[in-house]
């Protein structure tokens, strides 16, 4: 068997594989790395960081919907302080990447974290531009042209990191943003983050989630994830790293040939926690099947 | 250790209109498995619905683990498709069952579906010298109460709707029994709202229960903070613990019930 | 048996009961005539029609997704002379009620199909605005405030029926979109059109639809159009008429208490032709549940 | 007449690693069912995949109806798991079969599953006095072929891969017989490159045969235009055509093939 070569480059983060899981959905890895080896993962996102620990929302947080789940678990996390003196360490015993999701009520808040972090050791740091903006009347920071630009250009004088930008999905123009982004000096661009979405209980006649609604994730909305990579790799020349409802190779593949420099698994890990995996090793055959020796050359091979 | 992968399916046996059982081939690589905890399990063949289904072990034998299903909904009505002799794919043992060591008189309350964690705590117990008490509490007509009635002191039934049996509720025989016993730990399992009821009166006359929650779930590993609940932290603060990781089981004198 | 008001006006379209079908997913109600009984359906929204006939696009049309399907017919009609010469007395033979689905590549041809329609024998005149504008570069007429004001203030005059606007998804702010065709004189809102989607084959490296993405549909959307339908719903005092995945009787009762006054069946149509008839039922069953006489009563009725 | 409803599944018998055959209970709803209809057939009792497939009638009993099936995909693996004594859901009979009265001699060929609708033409023609050439493709080892072979005057079978059998496709068998043979009409049921090339070459000899064409489905009835083919309209035009409604068979001088 041929030995493939399966390290990607993300602009100045290079993977052992192209194979990473979804922040939020992978806690701090302590969980998974009882199940699988994380060794065998490219980079670990971990569950989204705020300035002070979070206690998260009240009441119930999930509902499935048809091949989907909408959660609402509010950014509970122990704040970048014990993230930084408790968790560091343990994911540093794997040979994986780690990549520091941030998560803010204001732009400063966002760009101290980033400095905070910029001295830490993490490989990375992925700023989600889905928070609601305190100061714009809750709307997400990632959904305004204008907000992207301030909060990705402070930030990205504030860090010294490898800079990921995660762009919400709940957009009517996603190019443009990316755009934005590039411009600003992320060096990779994530996406989609999770889609607004609700559902009723019609017998006590109120919304499942206290907050009404929350994001959608799952297979159900891989169609418009994949769309959106395929938009936003036609427009920067940056790297995308690919999520939205991947659940097997076949939908990897997809997400990589419509430019994924790498991919990111999150909510399949709940039906099957070997999906990462799996996956890669899918990638593998897929390439040794059609006789790619390279990983990268696999990245946007659309023949259109 | 938890096991994740396909076991097979040995017997499945319809309870009633609402509820069947499945004996599933234990294999070594799940360890031990106490009562109280839970496995995550595929509805179906297909992977629709998309997320495992937490379901209680409801009895542990030498190579076989018992789960008693209550259907509800999508999943649970896909469950019931699966053949005798085709494999499940599953996940477990997950979470913190009872602790049950060293305690000599026990009360177990049970209420619908509920009732079927509580069969593998009392099956767990016999052999050793427990006195057990219980009560069970039904809708319609009463089921999974043979081996209640076998090994209890006391085993007292109410249904809401059977007449052959005390109509009503739990708490009613309960706050009577918490009167004239003593009781070195209570076990419960059963619908919000009985929890809730139940460990109010516990509060209020100072007894400590062991409490088996429910909460929708996805990872069932504790990764994904989407099935929380409150519990106490510190005098007057809480926090969001993980009802799949944490618990299911939480103390009486532990959760903050909501509403 | 209480006998039940089902009877709803959707501000001047008083439609038997709630239950309509979706544009494009019940031709000229023809093929489902043999099926089920139309007259037991409130009103069909018919294939979208063009001021000239069209062959639609070329290629491979369709691809299924996880609960979902992308399509991409490309409006394939015969135009609005031959649908008003041969489908309207066709559906006129049944009692309910018939919306004309009109798309346009440009404002002028919007308002002139509304005008030549204001003069026949429909019911309703729904405006997607989701069609490609040839004038803006292709992007949807549905996705530019400044537009829509601009398409519905003009069709609003040409037309001198009761006018249904329907909304485009693919947008960040449909609230805003929702307040402009409210203020613009639409009699009522419809909502959800398909979302962007897209699905590569991995063997050939190529989107299995030649115009590469599609417009998604089905369960898998559900959640993000019941959110839109509430969303839009809180701003505007017009009726909605929701739709986006609807497939059961729970489905359909989530609209109605997020605030839809009637629903679409869409997609549902294909796997279970009888779910018009079964939601029909199931709605007043649960009105009958829950002591409902007036089908009105249940609108919007969530209680936060 | 269209059935939409429940049938219960009297047979499931495997013919090999890839397909297997469905007996259907025909019930009267479902009236006259001809070769080279089709069936929409749900794939799960889950309602997952969503859309249901067609699948030909690969033969009409008196009371049944056979479904022969290849399992491609997710769907299809799907149908694997209905248990016989259950109910399938499905609509149907769909779409216009073959056209078969009046003809003397004709040629059959079909390749890989889709020789099965073409096994119900020729079981429906057995009865009349009607000489069949049969030319059947497989990519493995032959299935599917013994009806053919016991009521056909001719039958050839071509292999890709078998070396038991002539190594090949159709087409090298089909031009030969084109040559010292006449006949009244030809059917072709198969993958599309096959369908193409065949038509090619009858239209370069000038004959004309019953294709019958494949394309993705929902509606399955005509309304929702998801399964168009080109078909020829004047002189210089096409149109689109809905495999589902128009079709599934198209007689080969009408169609317009693509690259
Ligand atoms: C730790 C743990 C252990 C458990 N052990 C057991 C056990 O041993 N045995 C057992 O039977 N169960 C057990 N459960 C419960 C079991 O997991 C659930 O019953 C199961 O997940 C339900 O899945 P479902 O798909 O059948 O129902 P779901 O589809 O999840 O539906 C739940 C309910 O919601 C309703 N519903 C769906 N949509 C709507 C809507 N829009 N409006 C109003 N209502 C709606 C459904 O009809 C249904 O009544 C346990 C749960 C936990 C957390
Ligand atoms: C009129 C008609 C009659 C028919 N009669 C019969 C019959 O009698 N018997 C029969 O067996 N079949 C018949 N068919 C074909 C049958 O309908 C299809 O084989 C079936 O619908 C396939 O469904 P599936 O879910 O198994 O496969 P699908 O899931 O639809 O997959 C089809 C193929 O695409 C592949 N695929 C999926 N996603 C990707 C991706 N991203 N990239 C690359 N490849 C991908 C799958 O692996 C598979 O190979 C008929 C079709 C028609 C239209
Ligand atoms: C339970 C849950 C929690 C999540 N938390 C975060 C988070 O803290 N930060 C973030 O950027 N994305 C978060 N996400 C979004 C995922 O990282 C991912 O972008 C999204 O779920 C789409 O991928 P998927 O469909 O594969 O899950 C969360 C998703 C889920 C399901
Ligand atoms: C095959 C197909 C064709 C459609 N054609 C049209 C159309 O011509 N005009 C239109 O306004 N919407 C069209 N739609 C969108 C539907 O009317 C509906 O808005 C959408 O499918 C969401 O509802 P559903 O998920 O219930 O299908 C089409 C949808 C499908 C699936
Ligand atoms: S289900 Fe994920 S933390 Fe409990
Ligand atoms: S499948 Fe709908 S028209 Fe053919």
């Amino acid at each position: 068997m041929n030995k493939l070569k399966m390290k990607v480059d993300l602009n100045g983060l290079t993977l052992n594989n192209p194979i990473t899981v979804a922040s939020g959905t992978y806690g701090f890895g302590r969980e998974y790395s009882e199940i699988i080896d994380l060794n065998q993962i490219g980079a670990i996102s971990v569950k989204g960081l705020t300035l002070e620990p979070r206690e998260g929302n009240e009441g119930r947080r999930m509902v499935e919907t048809p091949m989907g789940m909408i959660n609402s678990v509010g950014l509970q996390n122990p704040g970048i302080r014990f993230f930084i003196e408790n968790e560091i360490t343990f994911l540093r015993q794997f040979d994986t990447k780690i990549i520091a999701n941030i998560n803010g009520n204001t732009i400063d808040e966002y760009c101290k974290m980033a400095k905070i972090l910029s001295d830490e050791d993490v490989d990375s740091i992925e700023l989600n531009i889905s928070c609601p903006n305190v100061k714009n009347g809750g709307l997400a920071f990632g959904t305004n042209p204008k907000i992207v630009r301030e909060v990705v250009s402070k930030v990205r004088k504030a860090c010294k990191k490898h800079l990921i930008v995660k762009l919400s999905p709940n957009v009517t123009d996603i190019k443009t943003i990316a755009r934005i982004t590039e411009e600003e000096g992320a060096d990779c661009i994530s996406l989609i983050n999770t889609m607004a979405g609700m559902a009723i209980d019609i017998h006590n006649r109120k919304p499942f989630l206290k907050r009404v609604s929350g994001g959608l994730s799952g297979p159900a909305i891989k169609p418009i994830a994949l769309k959106m990579v395929y938009d936003v790799h036609s427009v920067v020349s940056i790297p995308v790293l690919g999520m939205g409802g991947i659940s097997n190779t076949t939908d990897a593949i997809e997400f990589i040939l419509a430019g994924a420099s790498a991919v990111a698994i999150g909510t399949a890990n709940f039906s099957n926690p070997y999906a990462p995996l799996e996956i890669k090793k899918g990638i593998e055959d897929y390439m040794r099947h059609y006789g790619h020796v390279d990983f990268n050359t696999l990245i946007g091979d659309l023949r259109m | 250790m938890k096991f994740v992968g396909k076991a097979k399916l040995l017997k499945k046996q319809i309870i009633n209109e609402e509820n069947f059982r499945f004996v599933i081939k234990r294999s070594d690589e799940m360890g031990c498995v106490y009562p109280g905890q839970f496995f995550n399990v595929s509805a179906s063949k297909v992977g629709y619905p998309m997320l495992k289904r937490p379901i209680s072990v409801s009895d542990v034998g030498e190579d076989t683990i018992e789960f008693t299903i209550k259907i509800i909904g999508e999943g649970t009505r896909a469950m019931l498709d699966y053949n005798e002799g085709e494999a499940v794919e599953l996940m477990g043992p997950l979470g913190n069952g009872f602790e049950y060591g060293g305690y000599r008189k026990i009360l177990v309350i049970g209420g619908g579906i509920g009732i079927a964690p509580l069969k593998g705590l009392i099956n767990s117990l016999k052999k050793t010298e427990v006195e057990i008490h219980s009560v069970l509490g039904y809708r319609d007509a009463p089921y999974l109460y043979e081996d209640f009635a076998a090994n209890s002191a006391i085993c007292e039934i109410v249904s809401e709707n059977d007449e052959q049996y005390n109509r009503g509720y739990v708490t009613d025989p309960v706050k009577k029994m918490l009167e004239s016993e003593v009781y070195d730990m209570i076990y419960v399992c059963g619908p919000y709202p009985m929890l809730k009821n139940l460990t109010d009166l516990f509060n209020s006359k100072g007894f400590r229960a062991q409490l088996l929650m429910e909460e929708k779930m996805a990872c069932g590993i504790g990764a994904c903070l989407v099935c929380t609940c409150k519990t106490k932290n510190g005098d007057f603060g809480f926090k969001h613990s993980r009802m799949c990781k944490d618990g299911p089981m939480f103390y009486s004198d532990e959760v903050i019930f909501d509403e």
